[in-house]
């Protein structure tokens, strides 16, 4: 059972990665990072109760911080980069 | 009462199982960066928190339960809050139609 | 089969390496330099952690009734490793932002154009 | 079952290196890069190596892709294409990689017990931390205590990459807020951050001192830490995150953690034993290596926190 949800969790990931490479515009490609970062976090989860050792939940809980705080520092400095002008975006 | 916890439990993994994969197809499927907005939404709510409930019943009474409830407690707020964040980006960005046609390749 | 499954780990960590170096040599930004060295340092890490890994085996924190644990050795060197890529990308990015205000560019043909 | 995740992942891993080399977009780079420390993460978890996990999550995936975005809106995100044809580089990567593959046919096959790695040390490590250390972490136990000179090593390797990273970029103390349009009106983001900075340092500490017994100590602790002042300077300003931990008290804790392992050091010392053997820190043997473990990973956290922030700060005050 657990190894139908992780199989389903990587095929999710791989779209998720299908989704990044293709854009088109840079806030897709975040939200495809934010997405995989969610589906490690499962995975990782779901990996512990696999193997037998579900105590090792602190790297699932460190994932999901990680990937928060990435998304938010990449909106802040797209958001300060396009808004000064002759650096920002094209 | 075993019995009817695996049951349970089975029936949340699977159902989180089919909310990830439904959103998976959305964010590849959908046409437009705010329409893929929703998908990953699916995700992160409904299909996480059925996974982490599944888990969570099949932990039981223990430290891993309380681990897995604060998991659910941190996704259930950073999800929506960093797509809200990304939503909000996205649309003052739009402003700027050059940001909008920004072609990485 | 198992010749190949055996040393697929192996295969793809090369494969990662070699997609590191590339990127080292031969493009001219230095962002995307760091970056491949980036890549490089992860790939040396998989390498050792696929290395430490034992069939059967579980993660080296040691329970009642589990008698089987991976190698825990390179598990410590590569912690270590992962702390001092960290220090060097760090200062490898350092320098890219003093090259950039000192040149105008962070790109590396530019660079020599400029220094001829 | 363990095998097919593992080929799965490097699959993945192998297509998101090369999505990194041909993309131009920097930006969508660094955004990718994050992706692919998040997925060799999971690798290290597949392979048993939880320590390992954490630390690469929290420093590959957070700290260093944060660095490097931090770089790019300082320089460009445009990548122009090279001037040569990468003809010779192709050649030169192509004939190294088939002789590392070579190279590889000898090694012993995955997952192999009998294998030379396995022969020596490191059944001793797992055969007699129950008896010296007392710690059921393996990996914490060669870490700090059967290897701690090379950790007190890592530790000033970290301090001298501050001290560099402060040589070359400097700093300012900034009064004002500067806020990006993009997060002036999240007000959601402030909210959570608020709500979640408390959460992230109760969490740090919980690794610090967990790490003896799960996955966890000094290294990791120090970097999530960091990560929660970085997340408060994100959603606050660097003005306001100054005010909460300032750089002088920075400074003072990157040096102060180096200084408490090696203290600790000079203590076993002065007390009759050799330099960092810590059984003789208590009545106890195994009480001693408790307390020397526990005071070192202390001091890797404040110097690893101090360092991270010292680096960010670094980045970030440099804008403008």
């Amino acid at each position: 059972m657990f190894i139908t949800v992780s199989i389903v969790i990587l095929v999710a990931i791989a779209v998720g990665l299908v989704r990044a490479f293709r854009g088109p515009t840079l806030y897709d490609r975040v939200l495809a990072a934010n997405m995989i970062g969610t589906l490690t976090v499962l995975m990782v989860a779901v990996l512990g109760f696999m193997t037998g050792r579900p105590e090792f939940l602190d790297i699932a809980l460190v994932y999901v911080l990680i990937s928060f705080v990435s998304t938010i520092a990449v909106l802040r400095v797209y958001a300060s980069r396009s808004s000064t002008p002759g650096n920002g975006g094209k | 009462m075993e019995l009817l916890l695996d049951i349970l439990s089975w029936a949340c993994l699977l159902g989180g199982a089919i909310f990830l994969l439904i959103g998976a197809i959305g964010v590849l499927r959908f046409p437009d960066f705010y329409t893929r907005l929703h998908a990953v939404s699916v995700c992160d709510t409904l299909g996480a928190g059925l996974v982490l409930v599944g888990l969570m019943l099949q932990g039981g009474l223990s430290l891993v339960t309380v681990k897995l409830l604060l998991m659910f407690y941190f996704l259930i707020f950073t999800g929506p809050t960093a797509v809200h964040a990304l939503a909000s980006a996205a649309l003052q960005g739009k402003l700027k139609p050059t940001l909008d046609e920004h072609e990485p390749e | 089969m198992t010749e190949l499954l055996g040393h697929y780990n192996y295969w793809i960590v090369i494969i990662l390496m070699m997609t590191g170096f590339y990127t080292v040599i031969a493009r001219p930004n230095l962002v995307k330099k760091i970056i491949g060295l980036f890549i490089f340092q992860t790939s040396v890490f998989i390498l050792f952690i696929s290395m430490a890994k034992i069939e059967g085996g579980t993660a080296p924190i040691l329970e009642e009734g589990i008698s089987v644990y991976s190698n825990p050795l390179p598990h410590v060197l590569i912690l270590t490793a992962i702390v001092v890529s960290l220090a060097t990308t760090a200062l490898g990015l350092a320098l890219v932002v003093r090259i950039r205000e000192a040149y105008g560019t962070t790109n590396e043909d530019d660079i020599h154009v400029q220094d001829d | 079952m363990e095998y097919l995740i593992d080929i799965v992942l490097l699959g993945l891993l192998m297509i998101t290196g090369f999505a990194i080399v041909r993309m131009r977009s920097l930006l969508a780079v660094a955004m990718l890069t994050s992706i692919y420390s998040l997925l060799s993460a999971s690798l290290f978890v597949v392979l048993d190596a939880v320590d390992v996990a954490l630390t690469e999550a929290a420093i590959g995936a957070g700290i260093s892709t944060i660095l490097m975005l931090a770089t790019i809106a300082l320089t460009s995100d445009e990548e122009k294409a090279p001037k040569h044809t990468p003809l010779l580089p192709l050649v030169v990567v192509i004939a190294t990689g088939a002789a590392l593959i070579y190279g590889t046919l000898d090694m012993p096959h995955y997952g192999d017990p009998t294998a030379p790695v396995h022969q020596h040390v490191a059944s001793t490590y797992l055969h007699d931390t129950p008896g010296d250390i007392g710690v059921p972490n393996v990996v914490t136990s060669v870490l700090a205590s059967y290897r701690g000179y090379d950790t007190l090593g890592e530790v000033t390797v970290i301090f001298t990459a501050g001290i560099g990273v402060l040589a070359l970029l400097g700093y300012r103390t900034r009064r004002r807020n500067i806020q990006g349009p993009g997060i002036r009106k999240l007000v959601v983001l402030r909210v959570i951050a608020k709500l979640f900075f408390p959460l992230i340092l109760l969490f740090a500490l919980y690794v610090l001192f967990h790490g003896d017994y799960g996955p966890g100590g000094g290294f990791q602790a120090g970097v999530i830490f960091a990560t929660g002042f970085i997340l408060y300077a994100l959603a606050f300003g660097l003005g306001n995150a100054q005010r909460v931990i300032p750089h002088q008290l920075l400074r003072i804790m990157a040096a102060v953690g180096v200084l408490i392992y090696a203290a600790v050091g000079i203590e076993s010392m002065l007390l009759g034993g050799k330099f960092l053997e810590y059984r003789v820190l208590a009545d106890d043997p195994v009480t001693g290596q408790h307390l020397g473990i526990m005071l070192i990973e202390l001091g890797v956290g404040i110097t690893v926190t101090a360092v991270v922030l010292i680096i960010y700060y670094g980045f970030v005050s440099r804008r403008d």
